[in-house]
């Protein structure tokens, strides 16, 4: 009998230190990768770097234009993938009556077209964004885009957390009278939100890495301007990553690494953000 | 009232030049731009990278003023140009010239014929050792490489030596980014590859250059073969289409195509690319009335 | 303010809002249908020259080098390897992580650890390309020396790699929103945390879980830019991981950012693979959905 | 005395699923009066309170027969107003459900709602409703700290405090003092004495003395069926009942 | 007596963050007997419970001075077994808590983990449990039914079956009769009479007459303090204490 505990705390043991590694297989993945890029990178990046326009110098190339690009397409892409993918998981998960085929289309739906490659998405925002709708190749349409593209990722991992909402708390709001929106409000969106912010700073992120779809719709490599207003054209700090690696000096490569790092500094003080307000959430619960 | 005065004596130039296409004609657009742009500091001019036919796809539907272009247009973008009421120029701006590379530790291949490249790459081929290819080398085991099927190089070598467009031997290793067919020659001893000038001459000392004997003896390519065709068949020509309209609605497209053409000779160079003889520079000059 | 008024404005908002969710979720579906018009108006052209069983039989892709050949089966191979590949990776690695996260770490180090995983999914898709073409791979070659230089393994490692968080931390959310009571019912009854995991935590967040993995084999089968730097481009029909090959993704990216005159046969055959890849999608989909709903019936 | 009706139970029989859970129920609920309802575990009292408010409506797979009718206004009628019929039916439920949010938002989540934006008034309400369920000398340091951290005692009359917060006209209480000690209990007790002037309460409770000594009516569940409805002292003096009887005594089982 | 020991607490403290929710408490179970602890909402009985088994363990930022001995050992020893001691203590909790699986699947959990694979035999305990709660007869057609589908109080009582059948030496019960029926409480109640002669069983209860039925020693607490600790009848006839006695009496608050 003893035995047998001796041997399931040894499972368990083994088990713990299994996921562990699983745990930092993925920290070491990462910092190999970080130690790699920063080597290459790190000394490329002073203040020029980050306020010069492109150039054909490494010396002189900047970055300045994608950082201001992407900074306009991911805001813009979360204003617009964010509401659009909570509110589609709220009208499914409270809303919509799941016995019905309109909601069962609608779910499948949804997991189809986080399988759809990005490139069709570029291919859809092209002919739609900036045919159809005549935004021409602008910030709104790459962003229209990528909120496309993100959006079924935004809305899953929304939909999960709203499932975890425990059901008494909704009924305690629905006690009091409240109407379904209020009871949302009240107790659905807090016990959810950093569920789907976890959803939404993944997704973000990877929209931010993007280049193929913006490419097909438009945005440019060589900016050496910053853009206007969301009607103007644009680049991203990806086409520009991409651009550099492609080059055949090999100063570029490090030039590339070194716009990679900016590209991480940037994700990480979106994450950063996001993973604040995750944990205030998260404090409230 | 000085401020506005200056302004108007200058007669800057301003507004928007958009170009678009091939990814092996941009170093080189990117580099006019650049240079445009220090003279001409309230022009906004964007360059896009969507290979030669995503740029004519853009560009012949008039969302672009210039698109760049490794390989002359085709009949079925020139239809859907005519449909769009888009009339068009086409200016040759450089020459590419492919090189073709061995390892570095390779030490027996001297030369190649263009009869013998045609044997080893042409669709079919029973080519597989390079014992195969000539009689001496060693029985090991050829490790091909190259431009995958999308891109205008791929077009124009499988052209030139195999005497179609697209034929070429299914067993190859293709990618069509460039600098990773590099790492595919360095990294292996027995390989083979071909790709554009400007990243074996970046990477000279990683790898090989190959000869090219099409008859006339073996010709290495470099500047000067290049520009005189004596390193032939695999000198290609690049090209920028502009927009008939733009140039003539937009002083800013015009003077940038007259920039374009008449620093190509400073400017192609530096960009790993050969530039057209002076004469053909001032042709096209002419033939556009900029001169 | 008269209660009727408050009364009135909430149900008035409560009206709006839900009109306006409807909309929102219409908008997926609106995106599929355009999605569907793009794909499949050109498909169909491309399957008035290419009959459907040459497209879906063949074992031969080569639409542009001559002979011309449409049969898109090494293309999906070249898929279905690297969906396996780096499923094979970020599945039991994300799910392993996301027990270690919610089961056994402290908040402390979770706060730490979560978002540092989390990094890993915003890194550009072409990082990981040439982390798997100039790493993995030559790692790889010490010990497997015939893998050639472009090849599925290394590939779909780094898709695997950079899924690992998908499933790490929407699985992870899962398993947190299993209330507490749960666990110490189990861990009152003399369980481990390995026993309290796997019998009582997992089976409670299957379906957060499993939608997880979905997600991120779908992403994979969706991932273009590393697939076309490290597996090289070359359609074979062949299950060996060590090969180089083509994915639909890889193919359609070059088309679409490549050479091809549009309004081309050879350019149609990107609707017709991105069509073919819609469906796929589709049935793999409609598959777990099946697979989640069987299990849940156990309870 | 037929004015005096607040609630009219008619034939009403209610399922889950195929599992029928309540049999033709029929019942007259008189306003300000409290009702206990008693009955073994599993009988239906608590799916029974949740009918009157419609919080059943929730679960998915449920059917009803027969009516309810609230002021002579059956509640299941296709245009009732579920949102107004919860504001003024309020409830307590058996499990405390406190929203993740501070105490003082717990409180006045209700009463924002329906109107009040005073915080003045907003934090008298506060005051009033922790004190009418002896919590607030417990934690009225602590007002802005989360709800969930509170002990299941405290959280379940913070769920008390909650309700009469919005001073609901018919108040429901699934066993509200289940998680009390004595001293709790008997001020949930004289609570519910003082709320029956102005409202009427239904509460389901275990405790036999409990119904005994707040209640004026008291219904016995048995499997689904009310066995016995009748004044509280009858049932528990005089009950007609074998079945009551022996409940109440308890030698029943 | 010293030798019929089972449970030392020794100058035990327990805090969450900053709070402390135990004060220096001192108090030795015996074995095979029913100890009770009293004591007004909030005043730490479940801490104290919870402490035992370490199940506050599971609770981030938690701390706690002082020992508790089991047979001798301190269980806070850093080699002590955990997954052993939480075994030997089995725990029924204040909220039921079954798990998200069928009836059967709630049951045989604990006896599959320890080793028992006999489907006959699980079969056996299944039923034994169910009947030792007196919940065989409500639940034997549904027993792969999901358990959350059950009454509150029937998920309690599957909880104290669930508890039981893996035969645990000493057995926590957090007001295991909270939500149950006079009825099913006495069936709780004998069967705590019943465990007493192989089980050591600490309750905590808010029914004082429980707690006098049925226990041989009683613990007072009060803010976190064991006011007073002794034999049942001392507590409920002669305490020594005023504050005891006024909460006993109902005096107090
Ligand atoms: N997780 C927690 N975090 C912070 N404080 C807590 C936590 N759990 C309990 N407390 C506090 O510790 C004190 C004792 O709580 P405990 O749950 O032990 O009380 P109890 O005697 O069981 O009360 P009840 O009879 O109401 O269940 C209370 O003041 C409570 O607010
Ligand atoms: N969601 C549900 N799905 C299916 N059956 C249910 C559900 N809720 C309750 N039941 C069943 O309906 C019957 C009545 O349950 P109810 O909760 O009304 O009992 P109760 O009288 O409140 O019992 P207790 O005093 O134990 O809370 C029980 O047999 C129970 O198993
Ligand atoms: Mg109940
Ligand atoms: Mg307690
Ligand atoms: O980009 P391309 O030059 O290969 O068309």
């Amino acid at each position: 009998m003893l035995n047998r505990v001796k041997r399931r705390k040894l499972i368990d043991n083994i088990f713990k230190n299994i996921v562990f590694l699983c745990t930092m297989f993925g920290v070491v993945i990462l910092v190999v990768l970080m130690f790699d890029i920063l080597r290459k990178g790190l000394g490329w990046i002073n203040l020029n770097f980050l306020t010069h326009f492109p150039s054909r110098f490494p010396k002189k190339a900047g970055l300045a234009s994608a950082i201001v690009g992407t900074s306009w397409i991911i805001t813009l892409t979360a204003l617009i993938a964010f509401p659009l993918g909570v509110g589609t998981a709220l009208y499914l998960e409270e809303y919509a009556n799941k016995t019905t085929k309109f909601f069962k289309i609608l779910e499948l739906n949804i997991a189809n077209l986080a399988g759809v490659p990005s490139i069709v998405y570029g291919m859809l925002g092209l002919s739609v964004f900036v045919q159809m709708l005549g935004f021409g190749r602008s910030i709104l349409s790459g962003a229209f885009t990528l909120a496309l593209l993100i959006l079924p990722v935004v809305i899953v991992s929304a939909q999960e957390a709203i499932k975890a909402v425990p059901n008494s708390a909704k009924e305690g709001a629905y006690a009091l009278g409240m109407t379904k929106w209020q009871m949302i409000k009240c107790v659905v969106l807090p016990y959810a939100m950093p569920g789907m912010l976890t959803g939404s700073i993944l997704a973000l992120s990877r929209a931010a890495g993007e280049a193929a779809p913006l490419i097909v719709v438009g945005a440019a490599a060589y900016v050496p301007f910053f853009p206007k207003n969301i009607f103007d054209i644009f680049t991203v700090m990806p086409i520009q990553i991409y651009n550099w690696t492609s080059r055949p000096q090999e100063d570029f490569q490090y030039i590339a690494a070194a716009g990679i790092i900016v590209l991480m500094i940037l994700l990480l003080s979106a994450n950063g953000l996001a993973i604040y307000l995750r944990n205030k959430y998260q404090q409230d619960i | 009232g000085l401020f506005f005065s200056k302004k108007q004596d200058k007669n800057r130039l301003s507004g928007e030049i958009v170009i678009d296409g091939s990814s092996t004609v941009y170093p080189i657009t990117e580099a006019m731009a650049e240079e445009f742009r220090a003279e001409n500091r309230d022009v906004r001019i964007s360059v896009g990278v969507s290979g030669s036919g995503g740029g004519f796809k853009k560009f012949t539907v008039g969302t672009t003023d210039i698109s760049d272009a490794s390989r002359p247009i085709k009949n079925k973008e020139v239809k859907i140009a005519k449909e769009n009421g888009i009339e068009y120029e086409e200016i040759a701006v450089a020459y590419d010239g492919l090189s073709v590379l061995v390892n570095k530790d390779n030490n027996f291949v001297d030369y190649l014929t263009v009869e013998e490249l045609k044997k080893i790459w042409k669709s079919g081929s029973n080519v597989k050792y390079w014992s195969d290819v000539r009689e001496g080398w060693p029985k090991e085991e050829i490790k091909l490489y190259g431009p995958g099927p999308d891109s205008g190089t791929f077009d124009y070598f499988t052209e030139e030596i195999n005497g179609e467009s697209g034929n070429i031997r299914s067993d190859y290793t293709p990618s069509e980014d460039d600098n990773v067919l590099v790492q595919g020659i360095v990294g292996e001893k027995n390989s083979l590859g071909f790709f554009g000038f400007a990243y074996y001459y970046e990477n000279k000392d990683k790898m090989k250059v190959v000869p090219i004997d099409s008859g006339k003896g073996a010709v290495e390519p470099n500047h000067e073969t290049i520009m005189s065709k004596e390193y032939s068949p695999l000198s290609r020509p690049l090209f920028i289409y502009i927009n008939k309209k733009a140039l003539s609605e937009k002083p800013q497209v015009k003077a940038f195509v007259k920039f374009y053409l008449e620093n190509a000779m400073d400017i192609v160079p530096e960009t790993g690319y050969v530039t057209l003889p002076q004469e053909k520079y001032d042709e096209q000059l002419s033939k556009l009335g900029l001169k | 303010m008269s209660k009727d008024t408050v009364k009135k404005r909430a149900y008035f908002m409560d009206k709006l809002i839900r009109y306006m969710l409807v909309i929102f979720s219409l908008i997926s579906i609106i995106t599929t249908i355009l999605i569907v018009f793009t794909l499949f108006g050109e498909s169909f052209v491309f399957f008035k020259e290419v009959s459907i069983k040459e497209f879906l039989t063949g074992t031969l892709w080569s639409p542009v080098i001559k002979p011309q050949k449409f049969g898109v089966l090494p293309l999906l191979v070249g898929s279905l390897l690297i969906a396996i590949i780096s499923g094979i990776i970020s599945i039991p690695i994300g799910l392993g992580s996301a027990i270690y996260l919610s089961e056994y770490s402290s908040d402390k180090l979770r706060k730490i650890l979560k978002p540092i995983l989390e990094i890993l999914a915003g890194i550009p898709s072409i990082v990981y390309g040439f982390f798997a073409l100039t790493f993995i791979t030559p790692l790889f070659r010490r010990i497997i020396p015939n893998l050639e230089i472009f090849n599925a393994l290394s590939a779909g490692i780094a898709v695997g790699i950079m899924t690992i968080p998908m499933v790490a931390s929407l699985s992870e959310d899962a398993m947190r929103a299993v209330p507490n009571a749960m666990r110490e019912g189990a861990y009152g009854l003399g369980s481990t945390t390995f026993e309290v995991s796997t019998k009582v935590v997992i089976p409670a967040a299957l379906s957060g879980i499993v939608s997880s993995f979905i997600l991120a084999i779908s992403r994979a089968i969706g991932e273009t830019m590393i697939v076309a730097i490290a597996a090289g481009a070359n359609p074979s029909l062949n299950f060996n991981p060590l090969k180089t090959i083509q994915t639909m993704t890889g193919f359609m990216v070059n088309v679409s950012l490549g050479d091809i005159p549009h309004g081309s046969i050879e350019y149609r055959t990107l609707f017709a693979v991105g069509a073919l890849l819609f469906i796929m999608t589709f049935i793999m989909n409609i598959i777990a959905k099946v697979v989640i709903n069987r299990y849940r019936e156990e309870y | 005395m037929k004015n005096n009706l607040r609630l009219e139970v008619k034939n009403f029989s209610f399922y889950y699923g195929s599992f029928q859970a309540l049999k033709n129920i029929n019942m007259n609920i008189e306003k300000n009066k409290v009702t206990a309802l008693i009955g073994p575990s599993g009988c239906g009292k608590s799916t029974f309170l949740r009918s009157i408010n419609r919080m059943n409506d929730l679960i998915e797979g449920v059917k009803y027969e027969g009516e309810i009718l609230l002021d002579g206004e059956n509640i299941f009628n296709k245009d009732y107003d579920i949102v107004d019929l919860r504001k003024k039916v309020g409830m307590v439920f058996q499990r405390p459900n406190p929203f993740p949010k501070s105490i003082y938002e717990n409180i006045v989540y209700g009463p924002r709602l329906h109107g009040e934006k005073n915080k003045n008034k907003l934090m008298e309400i506060v005051e009033s409703s922790l004190k009418a369920v002896a919590l607030w000398d417990e934690v009225k340091d602590k007002l802005h700290k989360s709800a969930l951290g509170l002990s299941g005692g405290q959280q379940q009359r913070l769920c008390i405090a909650r309700a009469i917060a919005v001073k609901p006209e018919i108040l429901l209480m699934d066993e509200p003092t289940s998680a009390l000690d004595p001293i709790s209990t008997s001020k949930i007790e004289e609570l519910v004495r003082e709320l029956e002037k102005d409202y009427t309460i239904i509460i389901v409770t275990h405790n036999m003395q409990q119904a005994a000594r707040i209640s004026e009516y008291t219904g016995f569940f048995y499997q689904g069926e009310v066995e016995e409805f009748d004044k509280t002292e009858i049932i528990f003096t005089n009950p007609k009942n074998k079945k009551t009887e022996d409940y109440i005594t308890g030698k029943f089982g």
